[in-house]
């Protein structure tokens, strides 16, 4: 019991001791040493129950379900200040709908009501303690010295504190979702993630940041108050408040299928799918910790982990094919969108809403192999993610920009954190990679499950997919003469939390098979029973090639590195104009013009506006669609 | 690993590299004839490479190489994998990967036609990726299993089947051989609106190099033709050998009869077909057969 | 179908339009503008030659009696030949080989005894 | 966003035959600016007036360019003929306007070939210039050159052609046309082709006006500016009328000069039906007079336009050129901004600006 | 052996001259000349090319390009001036823009006279550089191990 109640509770007692101070030489052991704390502990935590399968708890003190109540109603108080504050009212509205739905909830219906098991922890909860446990961790210390660049970028009021306060609290809610039972539990920190973005997201206070932050808010409500009607109308009919119990009712009966739908509709907007795709987007504005935080191990996690949670009762069903269907179309068109981005920032956030498309259509799947491919690219996703975000934001303090266009020759510039990002880049799409593995179990699972929309998603998503990554990756490898190194200032904090990141990307791919093995598989087992042969096939024996290219890449990548051949150098083809410096040639009226290179973002084709439209058109399609067939009683 | 994957491997690095190479030089004398030319000899793509072998080599930096090599590694890495009767998929995932190296090493050059050329190439691999993808599908759909090896000795013709795909696998074929219409990030003959495009800054061993991964890539490509045919007897293997050849020679033709498309058309044309022969014919596979 | 595919097809069976030089020889036509001969039995060394021609390929030297043709510089219009007043300049039909240095020809002009030398008009 | 890509587009450039610079400043593939530059050729042959007769200097005038080259000698030779009022005899004329008319062949089937080059249809490119080839055979055989053909000089032609020979190369242009008629059916019929060319580079009659366009770059935009309709050789008694096309696009512009190669070859057969016993040239002595002279001939690639200034000794004031290109140049520039990248070569071709003229 | 003479790349740069070598030079390319027979591709490609076909007097403006083509281009390498404009500047040697021939800007090892210079003249002309590659692909070899790895090889001019 008490390595989970630690990790409830310890990021919350760092986080206000955070809040109180101010100074920075005391700030940053205390960042360092909690994290370290909070890894420990996760692994611990892992270790200590990897072999008990499932264990619940039944922890349970009185007055917490008041003090939770007391909670929500505070904040709801704040937003509706905030909100009158900025004359935004959309927020503030749905605040008071949830709070009011929430109230009339606790007061009326769950009075007697009490949980058996308040907190359990599974593999899957395991998987969730590691990500948040490391990445988010390893975020916060990043955050250190980024945060330091940032103010001395910003010159505004210093209020880092409340940062640091928010990002903790953050670390501590995620843990609650991923360990609560009792699904009230679990809203009031589903809740809490969703006022903890707000403020990441609304840090800045410029009008952008305030905007993007209510914004993020009023969907994100729509969602909660989702979650609170499902609790509502599942513990009206069946009486009881918990997770396990519901996984066991099966999708039978009205009465469970629209808390499920309902409960779906929550992890969708939580997971930023269309059509509530634009809340991550709006996210970006955020100091670029914020953003990692939100889609790599927090936030937009929750709603996955919530997904893959409900996958046993999706699969061949009406819920089940709302959604993979909006999983799918959320990848096909959220790659799209990517395509026309130059802000390295958006194409990360179009790319982080298309891999959760893909997890999402993975738990609508709902079978053993498209759940395993949805936990590891959960997981693969996670590292690769955060790593990518992460050294955006220190090539932005660097170069001074976040726009993909201005990261030509960042090879000559910034050598070290070029690399990192070429590693987390091809971490995203290129063979010897998790993200692709998983995407390749996904697709096998896809065929499996005779899905025609969803094969056909996949498999012009991952083309769209390709270009995008690769014409960056391209820019990052440029080799421009006579640039300046610049990273020399990076602050060694960022240095480690990038470094371990890498190794991390490149650790799972070795390790993937343990993870599945050990951690992975059991939890399957224990939900759906033995994998199908034809599963065992395809992952088994063909693991080693994999492997075995890898080993290639890896081996060769130094040696060619080191080889600092003496070829004479040649200067490069510029149609016999090259001025010599293989920047600029001798153009029109003979001026000297420097050549600039540009990539390709298709915005007549793939304007994300467009595929913003269309996503949001067909889903919101899907989704009413599928509740008017639920609330019809009707099954397939 | 069995016997038939050392084998098959063997054979794929002894022969491929002849066979591409005369194939290329086939290429060259017949079109050649196409256009009233007497051409070349055929051994004409051996002397290219060796005369690229000889000359000095002129890097506009030191990392060329190094992507164009691990280009042509798992090209060679992707065609063994095939050869040694594995997974389809990962062939293409593989290749991909190839293909995601040369890009690079056009982009390394910061050169103003190598990027134009490498923008196109990653397009190209945006268009024709799909098919491919649908193409492995099929194979598994029809045959029961993504192992070329399975499907090599497996009864029954993937080519009823998989009708659709095998002329949509024919089309993007042409995008993979370099060929006129869509021969859009290089240039092998004619001349292009962006030089040689993709390969502008490759000399010397650089270019020996891609063109020898280009022969690998032919045989890789005319072996999933092959496995179309295959059905396990040795007639079928004859017809397979057959008919890869004329869809060699069918590119050949291709290759002379079309203007170069521009690139919006290659994007839509290759999706069209993957969307309609693609993903009909695996409805079918789905669903009816 | 392709406008192409007919032509390309029957091209392959026909036979290649190719000459096959150097492998066979080329006959050159009559007309062919290809070098400029001179006969310098009738040259009087006047200069004209030199003088009209547009890319200066003649000199003369009228001490050493030698008339020179810079082959390398001459454009076979034929100029020379025309304006030559003894009409000793010809234009044959095979062109200067291609070589690794300039090439320049040289005649020397037999001294003519006796006969007094016509002064060209100017 | 405010980053484009600049590329040096030439002069050493494969699409280009010539040595022309464009300063192409793109978006994505989209064509957003291109600043075209001049000056690899020029050589400043006009001032070798200076130091050549007039005779002389018909053969550096031929030399303004090889392509064009019969046509420059027709137009130089022309006006030096008007300014020093030379008659110039009727078979001399028809010889002429045959000639320019085998060369408006052999120019446009060079140029065909180049377009198709330019869109990488190799085969097509080879057998365009593998007809070119018996025209060129024909010049050789009968001037003397491939491609300069020091045929022409002030006062007639060097040399006659006799009518049976000129029989002969009227059946030889009558048999090449089945041939080229195959080749042209790819440029006017064929799928690929017209995807290349259909609605790129469109210019409207107006527009073309008032950028000035001229030859079958003008033409192709409805604009009638045939010099062979002035009264320039013997056009008029051949029954002459230019071929216009009003699309104004790459295709239309290719159509004019697809119609225009067999209209040369009915041009020829009726020229040479039509052609009189007689002499070729009179005799041209003494010095050019005072005063100047302007003549305007059209050429494969349009009006060009010849200026002598005569200063009373065989050696001229001033020799002029206005070729086509110059005055096609205004609506590339126009033309190319907002079209794509590929779009380029088929944009540049199609208005065929040829620089050596241009720069001289 | 060396294979260089069985697969010389072509460059062809217009250097200022007046298209008629230029379009002698794309037809022995064509079906009748056909001088893809010897190996030969025009490839237009500086870094690609073996043999530098340059046409014309090279004016003022060209002079770097043409230096410029010639250095991008990898060793053993020939310049072949076709047509008397490249040779010596032909009817244009006194304009007062032009260098008057190509060997002024860089070596040249074959010249090919004719104007235009036919294309015979042109086989004949590349035929006489094969025989100069294959001298110099030897020279290198036997002066490699001292100077393999030394400067750009710009300078090969011969006397
Ligand atoms: S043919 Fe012409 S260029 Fe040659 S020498 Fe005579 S006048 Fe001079
Ligand atoms: S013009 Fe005739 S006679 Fe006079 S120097 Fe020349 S060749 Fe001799
Ligand atoms: S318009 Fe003609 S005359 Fe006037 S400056 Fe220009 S070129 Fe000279
Ligand atoms: S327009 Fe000028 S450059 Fe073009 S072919 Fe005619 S004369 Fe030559
Ligand atoms: S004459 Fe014409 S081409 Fe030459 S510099 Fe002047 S404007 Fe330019
Ligand atoms: S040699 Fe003659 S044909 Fe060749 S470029 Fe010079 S002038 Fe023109």
């Amino acid at each position: 019991m008490s390595p989970i109640a630690f990790l409830l509770l310890f990021p919350l007692v760092i986080a206000i001791l955070l809040l109180l101070i101010r100074s920075d030489r005391v700030r940053a052991p205390l960042v360092y040493v909690s994290a370290t704390a909070i890894i420990i502990a996760s692994v611990y935590t892992v270790c200590r129950y990897l072999n008990d399968g499932t264990t619940m708890f039944d922890f349970s003190w009185e007055p917490l379900g008041t003090l939770m109540f007391a909670v929500e109603v505070i904040l709801c108080i704040t937003v509706i200040c905030l909100g009158y504050k900025y004359k935004k009212w959309a927020a503030p509205v749905l605040a008071v709908i949830q709070t009011a739905i929430g109230t009339w909830f606790e007061l009326t219906q769950a009075g007697g009501l009490t949980a058996d098991h308040n907190l359990y922890i599974d593999e899957l909860s395991m998987i969730m303690v590691l990500i948040i446990g490391i990445i988010g961790s390893l975020i916060t210390v990043y955050a250190v010295g980024y945060m330091k660049d940032f103010q001395a970028h910003d010159k505004s009021k210093d209020r880092r504190p409340w940062f640091f306060f928010v990002m903790y609290v953050f670390l501590s809610a995620m843990f609650g979702i991923v360990l609560s039972n009792n699904l009230m539990w679990m809203f009031f920190f589903w809740e809490i993630t969703t006022f903890c973005s707000f403020f990441l997201i609304g840090y800045t206070r410029t009008d952008e940041a305030i905007h993007n932050a209510f914004l993020q808010l009023k969907l994100n409500i729509i969602g909660g108050i989702a979650f609170i009607v499902a609790i509502a109308v599942f513990v009206c009919d069946q009486h009881v408040v918990e997770m396990d119990k519901l996984l066991e009712c099966g999708l039978s009966g009205i009465d469970v299928v629209l808390p499920v739908a309902l409960l779906c509709l929550a992890g969708i907007v939580k997971a930023a799918q269309m059509p509530f795709q634009s809340w991550l987007l709006g996210a970006m504005v955020a100091p670029t910790p914020t953003s990692a935080l939100l889609h790599s191990s927090t936030m937009v996690k929750a709603g996955v982990f919530l997904l893959l949670k409900l996958a046993p009762l999706l699969g061949k069903d009406i819920v089940g094919y709302a959604v993979m269907t909006v999983g799918a179309l959320t990848f096909l068109l959220a790659s799209m969108a990517a395509v026309s981005q130059s802000n390295a920032k958006r194409v990360l956030a179009y790319s982080t809403i298309a891999n959760l498309g893909l997890i999402v259509a993975c738990a609508g799947v709902g079978t053993y192999e498209a759940v395993w491919a949805g936990i590891l690219l959960m997981i693969f996703h996670a590292i690769t993610k955060s790593l990518m975000f992460l050294s955006v934001g220190t090539a932005e303090h660097h170069i001074g920009s976040r726009n993909i266009e201005d990261m030509d020759g960042l090879f000559e510039r910034m050598p070290r954190l070029a690399a990192i990002m070429i590693i987390g880049i091809a971490g995203m799409f290129l063979i010897p990679f998790g993200m692709l593995i998983s995407k390749w179990a996904a697709l096998t699972t896809f065929v499996e499950s005779e899905n025609l929309v969803l094969i056909a998603c996949l498999i012009f998503g991952s083309a769209v997919t390709s270009f995008y990554w690769t014409k960056w990756l391209g820019k990052l490898v440029g080799v421009v003469a006579h640039c300046e190194n610049v990273e020399k200032t990076v602050h060694k904090d960022e240095w480690a939390v990038l470094d371990i990141l890498t190794v991390l990307v490149i650790a799972v791919c070795f390790g993937f098979p343990l993870l599945s093995e050990y951690i992975v598989s059991p939890y399957l087992i224990h939900v759906f029973g033995n994998p199908p042969e034809a599963f065992l096939a395809i992952f088994g024996t063909e693991y080693v090639w994999i492997l075995l290219a890898m080993l290639a890449l890896l081996i060769i990548l130094p040696i060619a590195l080191l080889n600092k051949s003496k070829k004479p150098q040649s200067s490069i083809y510029m149609a016999g104009l090259n001025n010599g410096d293989n920047q600029s040639y001798t153009g029109s009226m003979g001026a000297t013009v420097n050549v600039t290179l540009r990539n390709w973002y298709m915005e007549s084709w793939f304007s994300n506006d467009r595929m913003d439209k269309i996503g949001v058109v067909m889903t919101v399609l899907v989704i009413v669609v599928t509740f008017a067939l639920v609330l019809a009683g009707v099954t397939l | 690993m069995n016997w038939y994957s050392l084998i098959g491997v063997a054979l794929f690095l002894l022969l491929a590299p002849a066979i591409g190479c005369l194939l290329s030089g086939i290429d060259r004398k017949i079109t050649a004839r196409m256009q009233r030319r007497v051409g070349p000899p055929v051994l004409q793509p051996y002397y290219d490479v060796r005369k690229l072998i000889e000359k000095d080599q002129l890097a506009v930096n030191k990392v060329v190489d190094y992507y164009v090599l691990c280009s042509f590694l798992f090209t060679i890495f992707a065609g063994c994998i095939f050869f040694a009767g594995g997974d389809l998929l990962i062939v293409v995932f593989t290749s991909t990967l190839a293909d995601v190296f040369l890009v690079l090493a056009a982009y390394s050059c910061n050169s103003p036609y190598a990027q134009v050329g490498a923008q196109r190439e990653i397009y190209q691999l945006m268009a024709y990726e799909p098919m491919l993808l649908l193409t492995m599908i099929g194979f598994y759909l029809a045959k029961g299993s993504y192992q070329m090896w399975d499907i090599l000795t497996g009864s029954g013709v993937a080519l009823w089947p998989m009708l659709g795909l095998f002329f949509g696998f024919l089309f993007i074929l042409t995008i993979k051989f370099r060929k006129s219409p869509f021969d859009l990030s290089t240039s092998e003959h004619a001349h292009q609106d962006i030089v040689k495009g993709l390969t502008t800054e490759f000399s010397g061993k650089t270019l020996a190099v891609f063109e020898v991964s280009h022969w690998f890539e032919t045989v890789l490509l005319l072996g999933v033709v092959f496995l179309f045919f295959a059905n396990g007897t040795l007639w079928s293997y004859i017809l397979g050998l057959i008919f890869a050849f004329l869809s060699f020679f069918l590119e050949i033709i291709i290759d002379n009869s079309f203007a170069r498309m521009k690139w919006q058309v290659v994007l839509k044309s290759s999706w069209a077909v993957a969307a309609v022969l693609g993903l009909i014919n695996i409805a079918l596979l789905l669903w009816v057969l | 179908m392709p406008k192409m595919i007919r032509n390309v097809l029957s091209s392959l069976f026909k036979k290649p339009a190719t000459a096959m030089y150097p492998v066979k020889k080329r006959e050159w036509y009559a007309a062919t503008r290809g070098h400029i001969e001179i006969d310098q039995d009738r040259c009087i060394l006047c200069g004209i030659c030199s003088r009209k021609c547009p890319a200066s390929a003649i000199t003369i030297d009228k001490t050493a009696r030698t008339w020179t043709i810079d082959r390398m510089a001459c454009v076979q219009c034929g100029y020379c030949a025309e304006s030559c007043p003894k009409q000793c300049l010809t234009v044959k039909n095979e062109y200067t080989a291609p070589d690794t240095v300039k090439v320049t020809y040289t005649v020397t002009v037999p001294a003519k005894p006796k006969v007094p030398t016509e002064t060209p008009s100017s | 966003m405010g980053k484009r890509t600049i590329v040096p587009f030439g002069p050493q450039h494969p699409a280009l035959p010539e040595p022309i610079h464009l300063d192409l400043e793109l978006d994505g593939e989209k064509v957003v600016r291109a600043v075209p530059s001049l000056g690899f050729i020029h050589r400043g042959l006009e001032k070798l007036v200076e130091k050549n007769d007039y005779n002389a200097m018909n053969y550096i005038m031929e030399r303004v360019c090889g392509i064009c080259s019969f046509g420059h000698s027709w137009g130089y030779s022309g006006a030096v003929e008007g300014l020093m009022g030379i008659e110039v005899p009727e078979r001399a004329q028809y010889l002429r306007t045959i000639y320019l008319e085998l060369s408006r062949m052999h120019s446009h089937l060079l140029w065909l070939g180049l377009l198709a080059d330019g869109m990488g249809f190799e085969s097509l490119f080879m057998n365009c210039w593998r007809i070119r080839e018996q025209i060129l055979d024909i010049f050789e055989a009968t001037t003397g050159g491939r491609v300069i053909l020091s045929f022409t000089k002030v006062g007639g032609q060097h040399r006659d052609i006799s009518d049976e020979t000129l029989k002969k190369i009227a059946d030889k242009v009558t048999t090449l046309r089945p041939e080229l008629k195959r080749i042209c059916d790819v440029f006017i019929d064929d799928e690929s082709v017209k995807n290349r060319m259909c609605g790129v580079g469109k210019v409207s009659t107006d527009e073309a006006v008032e950028l000035g366009a001229v030859g079958p770059t003008a033409r192709g935009s409805g604009v009638n500016n045939d010099v062979r309709c002035t009264g320039v050789g013997k056009y008029e008694e051949l029954g002459f009328a230019p071929i216009l096309e009003k699309d104004g696009d790459c295709y239309s512009r290719c159509k004019v000069r697809v119609k225009e190669v067999f209209q040369s070859i009915d041009i020829i057969c009726a020229a040479v039906a039509k052609i009189q016993a007689g002499p070729v040239s009179v005799p041209v002595k003494g010095p050019a007079p005072e005063g100047e002279y302007v003549m305007r001939i059209e050429q494969p690639r349009g009006d060009a336009f010849y200026y002598v200034v005569g200063n009373g000794t065989k050696y001229l004031d001033r020799a002029r050129v206005r070729t086509p290109t110059d005055a096609n140049i205004p609506m590339i520039v126009k033309v190319l901004q907002g079209c794509d990248l590929n779009d380029v070569s088929m944009i540049v071709l199609t208005i065929d600006p040829c620089v050596s003229c241009t720069e001289r | 052996m060396t294979y260089l003479t069985k697969s010389p790349w072509i460059l062809h740069y217009d250097g200022s001259s007046c298209n008629g070598c230029d379009i002698e030079v794309l037809a022995s390319l064509t079906p009748v000349y056909d001088i893809e027979r010897f190996g030969i591709i025009n490839t237009g490609d500086p870094k690609q090319a073996d043999i530098l076909l340059i046409t014309g007097s090279v004016n003022a403006q060209s002079i770097s390009v043409v230096k410029q083509l010639y250095d991008q281009m990898p060793g053993p390498k020939v310049v072949i001036a076709v047509g008397i404009c490249a040779c010596t500047g032909g009817v244009f040697r006194h304009c007062y823009n032009v260098l008057g021939g190509v060997d002024k800007a860089i070596p040249v090892d074959v010249y090919v006279p004719g104007c235009a210079a036919r294309p015979e003249a042109i086989i004949d002309g590349v035929v006489k550089g094969l025989a100069i590659l294959a001298e110099k692909e030897k020279a290198e070899k036997e002066g490699k191990g001292k100077a393999a790895t030394a400067a750009p090889p710009a300078a090969e001019a011969k006397p």
